[in-house]
């Protein structure tokens, strides 16, 4: 059994950091970003690239 | 809150099953990878010994020596199938673990790298040198010089030279103990330079008592071992290792059992002549030389002048320096004095070991040398001058014991 | 233990198992954001927080909690969990912290999450059994290491980053162009980088 | 480079579904996922092979978990589960290869754990199993697994054959047979460089330029048929004008 308590033990702090990430505002004109969004991202340099590119135009 | 609740509840849902599944899975997996484990960890020795019953392998581990551990082979029937030597040596580039399988006749099934961290290129370069080592007798055994690779090439090679002493020295014992049953262990004790024998052994039982001593000979290119007790007798000749020269040895079975000094020899054949020079010169030791049974003498002898007067003794010693063994001869006087120090044999560096040396001549003409005053003296050479100062206080100890008697 | 087994440890992660190069790890964000060299050094330095944090953090888990339990087979699921939730929390902090950090590193954490180097050296470290050191030095041995993978990730990126710059303007073949040739400039990096092999 | 795959509003059929990810959605030539594994496994056929059965166990099963509990998850801590799943998957599938097939777990070594971040997979389960039934998950998540299997054994192949002269040289997996499928005299090549590091990133740097040669040859086709189709238009619109103006000047006269 240890080991099913381990693995929730992991899961809550992974969801307890999530929800407080994701409640913590980016600042200002930021956007947060999302990490499943580089992963699902067909561009091989993700998302990630063209919210820079946006960013500094 | 609701929202918060619900996250938590599908959350927990999620991790329960998940660590469930993963739980399942090790209950039913669990047995099986720890036999993979161990059979990927056994399966060097397995590739050597294809009989080999796994459940049978005994593991002795050996220390002071590139060996780390013997492992005996038996068959499912119990029978010997050889035995396999890890060994472990240190180079500049990391470590080399080496295997090593020796089938019951001594000869070399296979020699592996297990692992090591030296660089892949040069370790690439080992295996022809590798494979010619294949069904040599480990105890003969002759490398090719030049592969490349001079530092893994070295490790494997001490650790295989190291090997070959383990095994050599299981025959030697075993040949010790066709004549004195008792024998459990043995230790070099002084190795004779142009002499017709070779290497004095000293033999102890399990108690650590010394319970006699071999002198190694090699006649018509096979060693053989004359064997004495504690107190001289002659206990007879074995063959290290082989049982060739056994029909010779009967001609001097009429001695045994007999104090050497005492036995005059008559024998004849080719053979026997020869075993009898051995003999002869065993005996010539014997009877002008004494053995000390101090831990770091080999033995001691009386000194005469040139009108034939007793002047003095004299002790060989041994004892271990930075390199090796250190052997020297130290000379007492009558009254007791420590005058002389010669070196019979060192491999330290000369510069250390010069040093250390002449740190004793102020010593000349005492009875007695204190630890602390010897110190100040080869600080800076420790190894040599510690193993020096041992012999020394051994032998000056061993001489007042000896005159008090 | 000597001293000179963190100098060691340090050189051989960084430059002869090098991560990127020799042991395929962190090919995607090599790939990806290898392609100006301020944002190359940029991601640098966030994988190379995460990954010595990562490290100490795995390497505490696995042997004050998994190995006590004896449940060291659910390594993959915790460790993954224990980094994602340490990006979260890194994330967070610099986001509250410092607008300026979170420009220039913080857009790169998502990423950090599914980098394989984080959790490959996080693995890599108790599979070198370390512990075998000791405890504490076996800790400080992983965090080295982490370290030294951490700064060859940064010198590949950061090389390979000036060497890219180069090839956007090169005259190629339109097949080429763009991943393919600096897959196999990054084939050429790593023969290079064989012949490292022996300095330590 | 055409990396932005067009999305395509309709429907694919099934069985477009399952053979998109060879070489329209190859996750590897096309989206650059995995190139990890990719590089790290495919120094022979077999372990190429081995990852491939690997990851089509880990993506169809987390696919379909996915699909099937895609209506409870909340929005916020989608990947929390999405990662909490596949990892479950990975540790599974890892102690059943260390269980049954040791050898393959050996060779495959770190990259079993590292299974967990590949970005296929949690990008399938972000991008098509959250949105998909489960039928269509799985079948999606078996194409593009096979997709995958499929370029890793096209690098393994050419790797291996480069590296030994060998096929199929040394099965690691529980198969009914053992030793080389094929053997050429080694001798006559044998280019260690292609087994390792230098030889992934090259091999894969080669196949990419080869696979993207064909791309734009197929594009450049197409362009040149649509050129053809829209003159052929533009003429027939012209000659309709020209017989109007006739016929209208006809009409006149």
């Amino acid at each position: 059994m240890p080991a099913v308590l381990v693995v929730l033990g992991v899961v809550g702090l992974f969801l307890l950091s999530t929800l407080l990430n994701k409640n913590t505002q980016a600042p200002m004109d930021l956007k947060n970003v999302d990490a499943i969004k580089c992963c699902a991202c067909s561009n091989y340099s993700c998302g990630i690239k063209q919210q820079m590119e946006e960013e500094e135009e | 809150m609701l929202d918060k609740l619900k996250i938590a509840l599908v959350l927990l849902v999620i991790g329960s099953m998940s660590g469930l599944l993963i739980w399942g899975t090790n209950e039913l997996t669990a047995d099986r990878i720890e036999e993979n484990r161990e059979r990927a960890r056994l399966a060097v020795y397995v590739e050597m010994f294809p009989d080999v019953d796994v459940n049978k392998m005994v593991f002795d581990s050996v220390e002071g020596s590139n060996i780390v551990e013997i492992i005996t082979m038996l068959d499912s029937d119990n029978n010997l199938l050889g035995y396999a030597l890890r060994g472990s040596h240190n180079n500049p580039f990391g470590v080399v673990n080496v295997v090593i399988g020796v089938d019951r006749n001594n000869s070399i099934i296979d020699v592996k790298i297990t692992e090591t961290d030296n660089t892949p290129t040069y370790v690439s370069l080992l295996p022809n040198f590798l494979r010619n080592l294949r069904s040599q007798d480990i105890r003969d055994v002759s490398y090719d010089t030049s592969t490349g690779a001079t530092s893994t090439y070295n490790s494997v090679r001490s650790i295989i030279e190291d090997a070959k002493l383990l095994v050599a020295g299981d025959t030697i014992l075993e040949a010790y103990q066709e004549v004195i049953s008792a024998a459990a262990s043995y230790q070099l004790l002084f190795e004779f330079s142009d002499e017709t024998f070779a290497i004095e052994y000293l033999i102890k039982d399990d108690a650590g008592q010394r319970i006699g001593y071999a002198y190694h000979a090699t006649v018509d290119g096979k060693e053989l071992a004359l064997i004495v007790d504690q107190d001289d007798t002659f206990l007879g000749f074995v063959g290290i290792g082989h049982s060739d020269l056994d029909s010779a040895f009967t001609a001097f079975e009429d001695y045994q059992d007999t104090a050497i000094k005492d036995i005059t020899l008559d024998v004849s054949g080719s053979l026997e002549d020869q075993i009898a020079t051995v003999f002869e010169a065993v005996q010539t030791l014997l009877t002008t030389t004494m053995h000390a049974t101090y831990d770091n003498l080999v033995r001691f002898f009386e000194v005469f002048d040139d009108s034939d007067e007793l002047i003095g003794y004299a002790y060989i010693g041994r004892a271990e320096g930075y390199n090796g063994d250190n052997v020297m001869k130290v000379t007492i006087n009558l009254d007791g004095e420590f005058v002389k120090l010669e070196e019979l044999s060192t491999n330290d560096t000369p510069n250390f070991f010069d040093l250390a040396f002449s740190a004793f001549e102020p010593f000349y003409g005492q009875t007695s040398i204190s630890q602390d005053d010897a110190i100040d003296g080869y600080a800076g050479a420790s190894a040599s001058g510690a193993s020096l100062y041992l012999i020394i206080s051994s032998a000056l100890s061993y001489h007042a014991e000896r005159m008090a008697e | 233990m000597s001293w000179t087994i963190f100098f060691t440890a340090i050189i051989s992660s960084m430059l002869i198992n090098n991560v990127v190069l020799l042991r395929f790890l962190g090919v995607c964000p090599f790939l990806g954001v290898s392609k100006k060299t301020e944002s190359g050094l940029a991601m640098s330095i966030a994988v190379m927080f995460v990954m010595v944090m990562a490290a100490l953090v795995t390497y505490l888990l696995y042997y004050l909690v998994l190995v006590p339990l004896n449940i060291e087979y659910i390594q993959t699921i915790a460790f993954i969990l224990i980094i994602a939730s340490f990006v979260q929390l890194v994330e967070m902090f610099i986001k509250r912290f410092s607008k300026k950090i979170y420009k220039s590193l913080g857009i790169y954490l998502p990423l950090i999450t599914t980098n394989c180097a984080i959790l490959g050296v996080a693995v890599a470290n108790i599979s070198e059994n370390f512990i075998d050191y000791g405890t504490l030095p076996g800790l400080a041995l992983a965090v080295t290491t982490a370290f030294g993978a951490a700064l060859g990730f940064g010198l590949i990126m950061f090389s390979f980053s000036t060497i890219r710059e180069r090839l956007e303007s090169a005259n190629l073949p339109e097949s080429w162009k763009g991943v393919p040739v600096a897959l196999v400039t990054a084939g050429i990096m790593a023969l290079a980088f064989l012949g490292l092999a022996g300095i330590v | 480079m055409a990396k932005q795959v067009k999305k395509s509003k309709q429907e694919l059929s099934k069985l477009q579904n399952l053979t998109k990810g060879f070489l329209k959605e190859n996750p590897i030539f096309v989206f650059l996922l995995g190139m990890c594994p990719a590089l790290a496994v495919t120094s022979t056929l077999e372990t190429s092979f081995g990852m491939g059965v690997l990851v089509i166990f880990v993506l169809v099963l987390s696919n379909v978990v996915v699909a099937l509990i895609k209506d409870f998850i909340p929005k916020e801590v989608k990947i929390p589960s999405y990662i909490v799943i596949i990892s479950t998957f990975v540790t599974i599938v890892g102690m059943l290869t260390e269980a049954y097939a040791p050898l393959l777990h050996e060779s495959l070594g770190i990259f079993i754990p590292l299974i967990v971040v590949n970005c296929l997979i949690l990008g399938r389960a972000e991008s098509y199993a959250s949105k998909n039934n489960v039928l269509n998950s799985a079948i999606d998540g078996l194409g593009m697994a096979l997709g995958f299997m499929f370029a890793l054994m096209a690098i393994g192949f050419v790797r291996e054959f480069m590296a030994t002269g060998a096929i199929a040289y040394g099965v690691f997996l529980p198969l009914p047979f053992e030793g080389s499928i094929v053997n050429l005299e080694t001798y006559l090549f044998n280019i260690a460089v292609f087994s390792g590091p230098a030889g992934g990133f090259i091999v894969i740097g080669t196949l990419l330029a080869i696979y993207n040669g064909f791309e734009i040859r197929k594009q450049k086709k197409a362009e040149l048929e649509r050129q053809k189709l829209i003159e052929e238009k533009k003429r027939i619109a012209l000659e309709k004008k020209r017989q109007r103006e006739l016929e209208s000047a006809g009409g006149k006269a």
